[in-house]
């Protein structure tokens, strides 16, 4: 057994635990699954140490032999199997998501209503994403996808405010097509690298290892894809992504989930799950069908560029801080999108960094408006006013978090969005100029929105307040601490991308 | 033994079948008469009376003035009724009696007899189909002494119908032909049916007692209940139709019996017709001597003697033959 | 085969088991009375059968096994129906009808 | 040779003469002969010399269906023993076995009928 | 013995008959544990033979591959299915008939699973099918008992007839009612009568489409299964549809292996239509035995895809397609049974079908929460669940033979099935607005029967090589 498969079982054994152990508290139900995730976290952090440098490879590998498919291609069985491993690509996502999720259950109300049950679908959704992020086969992958999906279903449905039901199922049908359009592409993709695609004649054994994927899709050894096969297989997964990220016109999930969806569960969807489709499109996008996207790079360029400003835009027509964040969340998914269009170092770097950095922010920015919404009830823009004098510390956090997400220098924002935009520039610089609108609209929303909720005159409900408590302390200096330490020190982080980065453009090369 | 199978048909072929067809129609014409008159005549006997004596020597010709008499009757046909069931009820119940016959062989060169495989099938087939005559006729006469009448008919009819043909596959097994003229063959080479299948014949007697609606078991027609049962609305000929209708089938049913269980026209000495008419008659005598002898049975221990008495008898009946037929 | 006087050809026998099972399909959808529909339903099966004895003399291969399947198939008509009745009878005595219009308790 | 047809084109005219006999004797003979004098109490229907009391088309006593249905099950069984009866001498011990078997069934069949009381006219 | 089980459950069965009638007094349950005890014995005899060489008595009826694997899903479905109607005699009132006319019906079932002549497949299908009739329409006081079971009557009658007309042009173009035969005889026929082969095709699609309540088919399917006793409800939807599949199969199979593409396409666009109407008309169905009515109908849409590439595939690539479709029917069975068995008790304990009823269950009885969570999820097709895994070994033949369409509708609707399944958890989930509440009361048996549909279900997902690696070693393809 290796770290990276405790990374994903950590969590998950401590769900069954939840759901096996009798008579457990909200303290000890808390404990329980904030340990294992930690578990997730310290190994995640030791990979993260003791990676090899100048791998731009799997590492940590574990496997289990699963069952086998038997004999259907001409002889050759299909083996499955509980596969995983960490690169420079996910191991960053992986501690993230470790990170966020462990801050979400400490940072969440002590008053959760059937608290083993929250925290068991918590600490599935956690092990869920985690095994998206560290599978090294696609069966796993599809697996733990669909237990991200059912999870985060059921944290909306179950503890969501009122009316969440139907945000819910309004979640799970839009993430469903997004699941199945993905597993139609990955099958697809799968097929075309490594087994016996019927057109071209050769038969390979089908594989669904992603290392051996990325391995045929390099050295295109066996299995040529024809163009347009391999053309539409990118679209399928287009398509899956668009849906999964929320991209117009496929958006409106986001903001009505983030809306009815209660705090750690916004932090995570926010923070985490809405980074999956990214993560599929750089992993098997860009690792496996290079050419394709580069072939497609304009159309997803331009979609990025349209992301961007209708995120921004819709963004700044919000009433309701969580559908202003979701909005933003799309504006900077939409970077990523641009950054992985222009398939050039600089952009695909600045596209990770943005998925980190988004993660964080995303996950602040939830986490601070739950924080105000405990004391005033509300996150209606129009109601909030004033709050800085109450709750001083909170609106300063708010305000760092609003600068990061608008990219100001030293927070992560300014890195991912300036490596983005380079990369942009060298590909798709008319569409790259278009983007920079974005840029200027997200500031005028964010500060606009941070003017009318903690400066001008006070509002009535804002009299009386406390500011953060102990409990509300530790997620949110440690996320800040993050979003500026990766701002001020970006190689942090960026030597894991750097690797990874070469490794996928040495495919494209 | 001429039969129509071994040649093709031929216009003249065709006209000896159209002449022969007719000449078994005229002549069941007469077997239903005298049966009638012999009948009365009979019973008249038993009951120490005359019977029939004014029309004609020894009243011979009363039957032929009672069928003069209902061919002038008025035709009534009652204003509730279905008129077109109504009016073809009668000749739906005659037609299949009729065909009845085309299978029966009357004698060892009679060449009007159908040689089909499946003879005694083919007449069970067309027994059925009498049935549904009488229902419609009941029916369609929109009277509740002929509905109550007819649906006993038909449930009665039905009954004892299993039991008649479980009877019959006795003799089919011993003689290992469905088709009549095998059956008799068999019987020439052996010994008459009527002694190995003795349980068979009595099942068959019975049987066909209760299918052709006689006494004991002639409770549809409980005049005292019914008054005539599901002809109660029929009047002149159509009801002359069902009456002989019946009286084909008590002409049928001897064939059948005689065919069956005494060898049909074979036997020594005399020709074949002759030995065909003793066996039918002895089979028609019988029935007329239990009418004159038994009462008439409840009505709620009819169908379960049927079902329950001999129905088991009739499978009795085969295991014996099959077994013993295995073994020996 | 049998050299029949008239030679009747196999097509106008299938025409038969044609025009039976597209009458007996019509009856079965159209008709109103669940009797009715019952009896449409033993025509098609019996047009089954006219194919199968037909095939079974005058088929391309002919063979007995044509004459076997409609003796089964007979059996299970009657097998079918009896039960058909029977549910029948069991309909009439709880809603006195035997329409077909008025199956629509399910629809309550 | 063998012609198969034949003896069904003398059945055919078995039907065809026993149609003509009751048509022609009902509807060719019969009007002639009979006198035809309708009258309302003519056309009434019987009931003992009183007036009829509502209509015959009534639902009938549900034993009648009873009898039916056991009257489909046994005579198709019946059928099948006929061409187990013409076969006999060539299957031998095999054919008697299988017929005791599904006799047997028969029985329990009837036996199963009788216990449930379908056989009683109540 | 080749036709071992058979016997073994038709003995079963008149024993019980006779003996139902010695003893007409008392608790009679023991009938049906007796019934048991014969399936049971039926399905040691069926593994005892399952990797049998292939042989057929009077090359009529037999083992092979085939016969195995579908007699040993039947029998073990019918065990389920009695071990419920063993509960469900207890607390309500069905005549005993009920028991054996179930031995009956499975015996119709092994027929069609293990026969290689089309007039004993039509034999057992109509031995199943009245059989099924009859216990639809079991409780005679029941309306909607009868009237389920008169529609199902009328529907499957009429199924049944097209499948004949259809079996009769086959015999007819080919002199012979043997499957064995005509599998060699399949390319002349389709190269001689191509018309009459398609018809005969169509029709015997058609009318198994009845049976297998497939779009559009499917209208008695959900009268009759809320109509129909549950434990009959579940006995419709897995035994009766496995045999039906196993008998389809069969038939196509070994008479239409030569004729080639096209016409097996007619079955996917059939799988389509099923899945996609299926799904939808499922959607606004608050009576939990209806919806899961209109789910089986979408499941036989499901398990129907792999047909379509019958025709695409080269026969030596069949092997993957048996396997997909029987590892889908034995996953579907233990997932639709336990589902039954808690709508049931459920119904039992609320007096009503509603799925308003399921509100709080996971506050009354957990343990049954999550068993049927576990059925929903499987149902849904939901990873670590057999359900999941049928449908993605499904989906990866659909990939392979380049039928990839139908792996995509098939994906598609279930996730528009995800919203109905989903809704019953929501439910199960949801707080009951009462303050006390009572523990759904649940015999040993039921939890005996739920617990096995459990293991199943999960066993299946987690470890399918239990399954898989008896079925890979299957010679399907013989002769």
């Amino acid at each position: 057994m290796s770290l990276s498969f405790w990374l994903v079982a950590a969590p998950l054994i401590a769900a069954v635990l939840l759901l096996v152990l009798p008579k457990m508290g909200g303290a000890a139900s808390r404990g329980l699954a904030i340990v294992g995730t930690l578990v997730s976290l310290v190994l995640a952090i030791v990979m993260w140490l003791s990676f090899p440098s100048g791998s731009t490879g799997f590492e940590f590998i574990g496997k289990i032999h699963w069952f086998t498919l038997p004999a259907m291609w001409h002889g050759t069985d299909l083996s499955v199997g509980l596969s995983f491993g960490v690169d420079g690509l996910s191991l960053p996502l992986a501690a993230m998501t470790a990170f966020i999720s462990v801050l979400a259950m400490a940072g969440a109300k002590r008053d959760i209503d059937r608290p083993r049950l929250y925290y068991f679908w918590l600490s599935m959704v956690t092990a869920g994403l985690l095994g998206v992020f560290a599978a090294l086969d696609l069966f796993t992958f599809l697996v733990a996808l669909e237990v991200t999906l059912f999870g985060s279903f059921f944290l909306i449905q179950l503890f969501g405010r009122p009316g969440s039901p139907k945000a819910a199922i309004k979640f799970l049908i839009y993430r469903g097509f997004a699941t199945v359009a993905m597993l139609v592409a990955l099958v697809g993709i799968a097929y075309g690298l490594t087994g016996a695609y019927s057109h071209s004649g050769i038969s390979g054994n089908l594989s669904f290892s992603i290392p051996t994927m990325l391995n045929e899709a390099h050295h295109l050894s066996s299995g040529i894809l024809p163009a347009g096969v391999a053309g539409a297989l990118l679209l399928v997964l287009l398509l899956g992504v668009f849906i999964e990220e929320a991209f117009v016109p496929f958006h409106t999930w986001l903001p009505t989930t983030h809306e009815y969806a209660d705090t750690p569960t916004n932090m995570v969807i926010g923070g985490l799950l809405t980074k999956t489709g990214a993560y599929v499109l750089l992993r098997f996008g860009v690792g496996m069908l290079p050419a394709q996207i580069q072939h497609y790079g304009m159309l997803i360029a331009v979609f990025g560029v349209i992301n961007i400003l209708y995120g921004a835009f819709a963004a700044w027509a919000q009433k309701d801080w969580r559908r202003l964040i979701a909005f933003g969340g799309i504006s900077h998914m939409g970077l990523v999108l641009l950054g992985i269009a222009s398939f050039s170092a600089a952009g695909l770097q600045g596209a990770m960094f943005m998925i980190v950095s988004s993660g964080l922010l995303t996950a602040l920015l939830f986490f601070l408006t739950g924080a105000i919404e405990d004391r005033t009830n509300t996150v209606q823009l129009k109601d909030l006013g004033g709050l800085s004098k109450a709750m001083p510390m909170i609106s300063g956090f708010l305000l760092v978090a609003a600068l990061g997400s608008l990219g100001l220098p030293l927070t992560s924002g300014f890195i991912s969005e300036i490596q983005a935009f380079i990369g942009g520039f060298t590909a798709y610089p008319a569409a790259s100029f278009v983007g920079l609108g974005g840029l200027i609209l997200s500031a005028v929303y964010l500060l606009y929105a941070i003017q009318k909720t903690t400066f001008g005159p006070t509002a009535k409900l804002a009299e009386g307040l406390s500011d953060a408590t102990a409990r509300e302390y530790l997620p949110t200096i440690l996320l800040t601490a993050f979003v500026l330490l990766i701002g001020i020190y970006p190689n942090l982080i960026g030597h894991l991308f750097g690797l990874s980065v070469q490794g996928l453009l040495g495919i494209g090369g | 033994m001429w039969n129509w199978a071994t040649h093709p048909v031929s216009w003249l072929s065709f006209l000896g079948m159209l002449i022969g067809t007719v000449v078994i129609l005229l002549l069941t014409l007469v077997v239903v008469m005298y049966s009638i008159y012999w009948q009365r005549k009979f019973i008249g006997w038993i009951q120490l009376r005359i019977g029939p004596n004014r029309v004609g020597p020894f009243g011979l010709l009363q039957t032929a003035a009672d069928v003069f008499k209902l061919l002038i009757k008025e035709d009534i046909i009652p204003n509730k009724v279905d008129r077109v069931l109504f009016m073809i009820a009668p000749i739906i119940a005659f037609v299949p009696s009729f065909m009845a016959l085309s299978v029966i062989p009357f004698s060892r060169t009679h060449v009007f007899t159908a040689n089909i495989a499946v003879g005694a099938l083919f007449y069970l087939a067309l027994s059925a189909i009498t049935i549904h005559g009488v229902m419609i006729g009941g029916w369609a006469s929109n009277n509740k002494y002929a509905l109550i009448g007819s649906m006993r008919s038909a449930a009665q009819m039905l009954s004892f119908e299993i039991p008649l043909g479980m009877s019959i596959v006795g003799v089919v097994l011993m003689a290992g032909s469905i088709n009549l003229n095998d059956i008799i063959a068999g019987q020439q080479h052996s010994v008459w049916y009527i002694i190995p299948q003795v349980l068979g014949c009595i099942v068959f007697l019975i049987a066909s007692t209760g299918e052709l609606n006689r006494t004991p078991f002639d409770l549809p027609e409980a005049e005292s209940e019914l008054v005539a049962g599901y002809h109660t609305e029929y009047s002149g000929f159509r009801f002359a139709f069902f009456m002989l209708t019946e009286y084909v089938y008590l002409f049928a049913m001897a064939g059948l019996f005689a065919t069956l269980f005494l060898g049909g026209w074979s036997g020594p000495w005399l020709p074949g017709w002759l030995w065909f008419a003793i066996k039918a008659l002895i089979y028609i005598t019988f029935q007329f001597w239990v009418q004159a002898t038994m009462p008439r049975m409840r009505v709620d221990k009819v169908m379960p003697f049927a079902w329950k008495v001999l129905l088991p008898l009739a499978l009795f009946n085969l295991v014996i033959t099959a077994v013993l037929k295995a073994v020996l | 085969m049998g050299a029949a006087p008239f030679p009747v050809p196999t097509g106008s026998l299938l025409a038969l088991g044609a025009l039976l099972f597209c009458i007996g399909l019509f009856g079965a959808l159209t008709k109103r009375n669940l009797i009715i529909v019952l009896v449409s339903i033993e025509l098609m099966l019996n047009a089954a059968n006219i194919n199968l004895v037909t095939f079974s003399r005058l088929g391309v291969a002919p063979s007995l096994s044509g004459q076997v399947f409609s003796l089964f198939t007979m059996t299970v008509a009657a097998a079918e129906i009896a039960v058909g009745l029977a549910l029948l009878l069991a309909l009439f005595r709880l809603r006195k009808t035997s329409e077909v219009k008025d199956l629509n308790i399910h629809k309550w | 040779m063998f012609h198969y047809w034949n003896p069904y084109f003398l059945i055919v005219l078995y039907v065809v003469l026993g149609i003509f006999l009751p048509v022609a004797s009902i509807w060719v003979i019969g009007p002639i002969l009979r006198p035809n004098k309708p009258s309302e109490a003519k056309g009434s229907t019987y009931e003992s010399g009183l007036e009829p009391v509502g209509d015959a088309h009534v639902r009938y006593n549900a034993r009648y269906y009873l009898f039916a249905l056991m009257f489909v099950v046994f005579d198709v069984e019946t059928l099948f023993l006929y061409p187990w009866a013409v076969a006999f001498k060539k299957l031998g011990m095999f054919a008697l076995t299988e017929m005791l078997i599904f006799i047997v069934l028969l029985v329990i069949g009837l036996a199963y009928a009788w216990r449930k009381k379908v056989l009683e006219w109540t | 013995m080749t036709m071992g089980p058979m016997i073994v459950v038709a003995a079963t069965g008149f024993v019980v008959m006779i003996l139902e009638f010695i003893f007409r007094k008392g608790d009679r349950r023991w009938l049906t544990v007796l019934s048991m005890l014969g399936v049971v014995a039926a399905l040691v005899v069926a593994i005892i033979h399952f990797n049998a060489k292939p042989t057929f008595a009077l090359n009529t009826i037999g083992v092979d591959p085939f016969a195995s694997v579908f007699s040993v899903l039947i029998l073990i479905s019918a065990l389920l299915v009695l071990l419920f109607t063993l509960d469900f005699s207890a607390k309500s009132d069905v005549p005993a008939e009920h028991t054996y006319l179930i031995l009956f019906a499975v015996v119709g079932a092994l027929t069609m699973a293990s026969s290689i002549d089309l007039v004993t497949l039509y034999v057992g299908l109509e031995l199943l099918s009245v059989a099924s009739y009859v216990l639809v329409a079991v409780r005679t006081h029941s309306i909607r008992s009868v009237e389920g079971g008169i529609k199902y009557m009328l529907m499957g009658a009429l199924g049944s007839a097209v499948l004949l007309y259809g079996m009769s042009f086959i015999y007819g173009i080919s002199g012979t009612t043997n499957l064995m035969n005509l599998s060699g005889a399949g390319l002349q026929m389709f190269s001689t009568y191509p018309a009459i082969t398609v018809i005969g095709f169509l029709m015997m699609l058609i009318g198994m489409g009845f049976k297998l309540s497939l779009v559009p088919f499917h209208m008695w399917t959900p009268d009759a299964y809320a109509g129909a006793p549950t434990p009959i409800t579940s006995f419709l939807a897995t035994l009766s549809k496995a045999a039906s599949f196993g008998m389809l199969l069969r038939m196509l199979v070994f008479i239409f292996n030569a004729p080639g593409a096209h016409l097996f396409y007619w079955a996917g666009i059939i799988a389509a239509i099923t899945m996609i109407v299926g799904n939808f008309i499922a959607l606004p169905q608050r009576n939990m035995k209806r919806l899961l009515a209109f789910s089986s109908v979408a499941q036989a849409g499901y398990i129907l895809v792999p047909f379509a590439m019958f025709g695409i595939a080269q026969s030596a690539d069949w092997a993957g397609l048996f396997d997909s479709i029987s590892f889908y029917l034995f996953a579907y069975t233990f997932m639709t049974v336990g589902a039954f068995a808690i709508v049931y008790l459920l119904e039992r304990d609320k007096g009503s079908l509603d799925s308003d009823a399921l509100i709080g269950l996971y506050q009354r009885s957990p343990w049954l929460a999550v068993a049927l969570t576990i059925f929903v999820l499987s149902l849904a097709g939901m990873p670590l669940t057999a359900g999941f895994l049928g449908k993605f070994y499904i989906f990866v033949d659909t990939m392979h033979f380049s039928t990839i369409w139908l792996g995509v509708i098939l994906f598609a609707t279930s996730v528009v099935s995800f919203y109905y399944y989903i809704g019953w958890l929501r439910k199960v989930y949801q707080k009951e607005p009462v303050a006390e509440v009572t523990a759904l009361s649940a015999s040993p048996i039921m939890h005996t029967l739920v617990a096995v549909c459990v293991i199943g279900t999960l066993a299946l997902g987690i470890v399918p090589a239990l399954l898989l690696h008896p079925l890979a070693g299957l010679p399907w393809i013989y002769g």
